[in-house]
Formats: C-alpha cells, structure tokens, sequence
C-alpha cells in the first residue's frame, strides 16, 4: 500500500491531504502513480502532470529517481510560493 | 538555526536573542517579511500557509548550506511561519551575521529569495469573495536567477 | 527618523518599535553594526566616535531623501551612537520598510554604504598600544561607488 | 573674530576642537585662512593640506564656495569613517 500525500491546491483537488493506494506491480513509477490517478479523476489526472509539480519520494529531498514501490511515501508538491 | 513554527514570534525579540548568539558577527542584516494589510474593496483577512513537515525544514537547512558555503556567514536564522496569519503578521523572518556587512547584506538576500521560490510553502489568501492559492511573482524568479550567475 | 546619539540603543526593541510604525510595509530590512571584537595580543578596548553636532545629522538626513527619491521606501529609520563605546557594542542600526524585499535591500545596502564613507563621523580606536584614528577601507568606497553607475 | 573648529585628528594636531582667530582683511578665503595657519604651525598647515580635508563654513552643507569672514564659522573635517 503506497501512501499518497496531497499539497496546496493539489489537496483542494484530491479531496484530502492524505490517500492509501494499492499500486499494482505493473505500476512502479511516478508517472504510472499519475496515469492511474488519472483514469479514476482526470482533473486531478491533468493538475498533477503540469510543469511546476514535483514529487517527492520517502521524504528524500535530494534525489527523485521516479521509481517507486508499493511501501513508499508519494508526495505531490504543486508550485511553491514561500516568504 | 532553522525553525517552521506554527504559531507566532516577535522579530525584535528574535534579534535581540541572536545579536548575543552571534556575538563575533560586527555586521547583522535582517529581513522581515509580513502579511500586508491591504486597502482595497476586497482585503486579504487572512493568509494560510501550509508546509510539509519535516521535508520544508530539511530542505531550508540545504539552502542556509549552500549560503554557508558562499559567504563568511558566522550566524544565521530563518523562522518561518505555517498556519493561519492575520494581516501585519511576521510570516518570515532570516537574521545573518558576518564580520562584514556585504557579506551579510548578500547572504541575506540570497535566502531570502530562495525562501520566496524554492523553499517548499503554499500559500492561500482568504478574502470575502473566496480563498486561492498564490504563486511567486515573475519577479522573485528573476531575483532568484542572479545567484546562478555569480 | 534620523537619530545621532550618544547613550546606547537595543536594537531589538528599535525594530518592534519600527514594526508598529511601518505597518505599511510587507517588507522590512535592517543592518546593525557593532564594534567587533578582536581576538588579539592588541585588541580594540574601546572606539570613539566623533560627529559635527547638528550637521552631521543634518548630512545623513539628504542621504535619507535620496534613498526615498530612488526607491518607494515607506519608512525609514538611522540610529548612529557616538562617543565612547566598547566592543560589542550596537554603533549603527538602519531599518528599512517598503511594499516589497528588493527595494527594502537594496535602499539599506545603499544607507549603509553612505553612512560608511560620506557621513561625518570619525572614529578612533582605542587599544592598550595607543589610540589611532580609523579611515575608511578602501572596500567600503568601492561599494558606494556601485551605486553612482545606476 | 572667525570660530574655527577642527575634527577627528586635525583636533589632536590643533591642540584643541576650537579656537578663535581674528581674519585680516587680506584673509578672505578657505585656503588663504590655512595659510595663516601653516604660518604658525607646519603640521597642522600640512594636515590641512591634505586632499581629504573637507571643509564647511556656517554649517551649510550643500556650497562650500570657500569664501570666508571675519564672523564665520569655518569647520576642518579630515576623512570620515562611520558605520
């Protein structure tokens, strides 16, 4: 089961912050996370696969390979705005 | 020293506090930035700043590494503010102290506009007509892009 | 608001009082300068510092226009001590408040430099060697020099 | 009777940050006032001298056009160092 983590506007579109999600085997990058998203909510399918939104895995900063499996934290991160 | 905090902190206090930490430093330079009350027919009553914890804090502390490295910095502090904020509350506020003030007025300058465009917030501003999401102004990207060159 | 004086000041509680003048400003910047602190077999055990009582304020109030004509600052404030003062002591404080942070950066950075090399004060540092008259580091006129090119 | 004031180490080599100094006639600019004094003393005529020296009459900081008499103020500022 990965965990799925919404922020900002993202989480407005989600429905929520937070969301359990079984990833089948077939789906073991961040963009098969987004195509499969997609397929349930294509709003939430096209806010997710814009430009400024980045993804961070396990809460690693400084790498973000796009691979990912069943047990891992998914954090989508929309344009930040800080300051 | 680094802190996102949630609720909020008085920035004279703060410097104060960090004028006897940085005790070495002949030169301080502090920004403060505030939610700005705003006179129009429709003023932002509040602002909401959302973060992600633990990864916002390690990611601001990869950014004072980097001015660290750049600049003879002997002290620094970031406070960021998360949660709801009313108008002409402190939202951020980053002290550096050097033997030199140009060194401190770039450091300065330097995380500031990184906290303006890579630091990982979300900010919503709260009118009567409605709530939306900000994102950064053109400008602060520009500012941002003069440290690449250097 | 320009103040020369010859009693100590908290810069800490200079900034809160400027926070609740400035409540226009979503920006504030403000630089202190201390007397540094030497580790040496000769350290400075006190600096004195002399002004031209009335012009010398007088000066750093038409470098104060100045920095309100080249940038839409709202509010402004230079405290500089003079007399004798010991090592870790504040000497000058400027804060400034604007809309924004660049112009808030950029009008302190451009009061200090001034205030560095143009204002009337003069400076004597006091060690157990003797005492010696301090003129301005060459640095310090290169960087006022940026601002005429602008 | 002229007031002259001297500053920072022109005091030290004046021997004193004021002093009174009746003008002849004849003593109607800055640079003439300085070489009255470099009359009676050398170093101080030399500090002066320097290149550094500024030097304000009645407190006017915006024309110094270094014509002076025998009622003015005339202020020697060697080089400033603030901050």
């Amino acid at each position: 089961m990965a965990r799925l983590l919404f922020f900002g506007k993202l989480a407005d579109l989600a429905g929520g912050r937070e969301r359990d999600l079984p990833l089948p085997d077939t789906v073991d990058t961040v963009d098969a996370v987004i195509e499969l998203l997609a397929s349930e909510d294509e709003l939430l399918g096209a806010a997710l696969n814009e430009k400024s939104v980045r993804c961070i895995i396990n809460e690693r900063i400084d790498n973000t390979p796009g691979i990912v499996s069943d047990s891992d934290e998914i954090a989508f991160l929309p344009a930040v705005s800080g300051g | 020293m680094i802190c996102v905090c949630d609720t909020p902190f008085d920035p004279g206090h703060e410097l104060k506090a960090f004028e006897n930490k940085a005790d070495a430093a002949g030169a301080i330079v502090s920004f403060l930035g505030r939610v700005r009350p705003e006179a129009n027919d429709d003023p932002v009553k509040a602002l909401h700043l959302e973060h992600f914890p633990g990864v916002t804090q390690k990611s601001i502390e990869a950014f004072a590494v980097q001015a660290c490295q750049r600049w003879p910095i002997t002290q620094h502090l970031i406070i960021h503010r998360v949660g709801m904020l009313a108008p002409g509350e402190p939202i951020v506020f980053v002290c550096v102290g050097a033997a030199h003030r140009r060194e401190a007025f770039e450091a300065a300058d330097f995380l500031m506009d990184y906290l303006k465009t890579k630091a990982i917030f979300w900010k919503k501003e709260i009118r009567d007509s409605g709530a939306r999401w900000v994102e950064p102004r053109g400008q602060d990207h520009v500012d941002t892009q003069r440290w690449s060159s250097k």
